[in-house]
């Protein structure tokens, strides 16, 4: 399956990308993105970071389905 | 007459806070947050002067979670109307960040909805600020642990 | 960079806000108090519809005791600024009557302050309002003894 | 000796003033200028009056000087 990956602020930064589009097997879930992606880019596993699916707040072992939204980002500092 | 917004132009206070306001209600809390030109590191104690800032959000997300604070807001506190409008974009020093608007028949409820809301605002909104320093940047981390879920 | 003032002109809220401000402050709390079209009678319950409100001061001395609020408010509390600007004379439904607004490094304070200032306000300085009905006035009485000598 | 007193809202109408020079004994306070007033304006007794003596608030039972300024004034209404 296929999911969406978004990254704002730090995590953007961090990845060179807001977006990226990623092949995943059917027990993925955010927790499996982030170590796939932290190959990549090690820097990533030194933020705290919070997620997004389908822009709801969730937990890092939430299931993801074929096609979901997963946001990757820092604790929020708006305000 | 709820509102939520984001938006990168300037924000006018006094309209914001305008168009929360009911016939039966007699206050008004405004809160108004802007880019402060010095900040006190919390760590090192120094004073870092910042040349500005930038707001960046996931936007419908953004959204959908202030509109969670009105609904939850007006549950809680007995107040008629509320307004929140958020900058993105480049802002200058002085301009500002964030209005949030509480009216409200009573001003006891206006104050503690209002604080309230810039409270929680801050620890679930997905907006993040980098302040621009004339020696580098730094997107900020906020203390907050994920909502609860 | 504190003011206090009595205008019988329209108060823009933005401009009252803005003066308070000095760059290593984050945070305004702005409390915008206004002429209310419906009042709930505490004793009878019932609703009256107010035509437009009166105000009036004894004007050298509402003016020495917002100032004395002011000291005070900044003794007690860790804000920078506050502005407190009241308007008199008639006022139509909706408009401005007193603005209150503390700026300060944290919000907290800015917040505590502006709760505190309006509630003495009410309390201490000799300003009167006239409510003006359909069919009668009345001068309203606040419900505060004479402050403490 | 004579002192000002100034009336303001609800006290004014009562009167009919806002401002009057009464000629008072040297022995006066705030509260015996007030009963003297209540002889000609009844009205005045009814509402629980406010005493401020040259711009400050003041105890009834303060005594006069030559040439004070006192103010009466029903509790407080602004905001």
């Amino acid at each position: 399956m296929k999911v969406t990956v978004l990254f704002f602020g730090a995590t953007a930064d961090t990845v060179g990308s807001r977006e990226l589009e990623i092949r995943a097997d059917e027990a993925a879930t955010a927790k499996s993105i982030i170590d796939q992606l932290s190959k990549d880019h090690p820097a990533l596993a030194k933020h705290k970071l919070l997620i997004a699916i389908n822009e709801e707040y969730a937990d890092p072992d939430t299931l993801l389905k074929d096609g979901e939204e997963v946001a990757l980002f820092t604790a929020v500092s708006g305000g | 007459m709820d509102y939520t917004e984001l938006t990168t132009e300037p924000i006018d206070i006094t309209s914001v806070a305008r168009r929360v306001v009911p016939p039966e209600c007699g206050a008004t809390v405004t809160l108004d947050g802007y880019a402060r030109r010095f900040t006190k590191d919390k760590q090192t104690g120094e004073t870092r002067e910042t040349e500005y800032l930038v707001y960046e959000a996931y936007e419908p997300m953004a959204i959908r979670e202030m509109q969670k604070l009105v609904e939850q807001v007006k549950s809680e506190f007995e107040i008629a109307n509320v307004g929140i409008v958020h900058r993105l974009g480049k802002l200058e020093i002085g301009e500002t960040s964030v209005v949030i608007s509480v009216a409200a028949p009573h001003r006891r409820a206006a104050f503690a909805a209002c604080e309230w809301l810039i409270k929680e605002l801050k620890r679930t909104v997905p907006i993040w600020k980098k302040e621009v320093f004339a020696d580098g940047e730094v997107w900020v981390e906020g203390d907050s642990q994920a909502p609860a879920l």
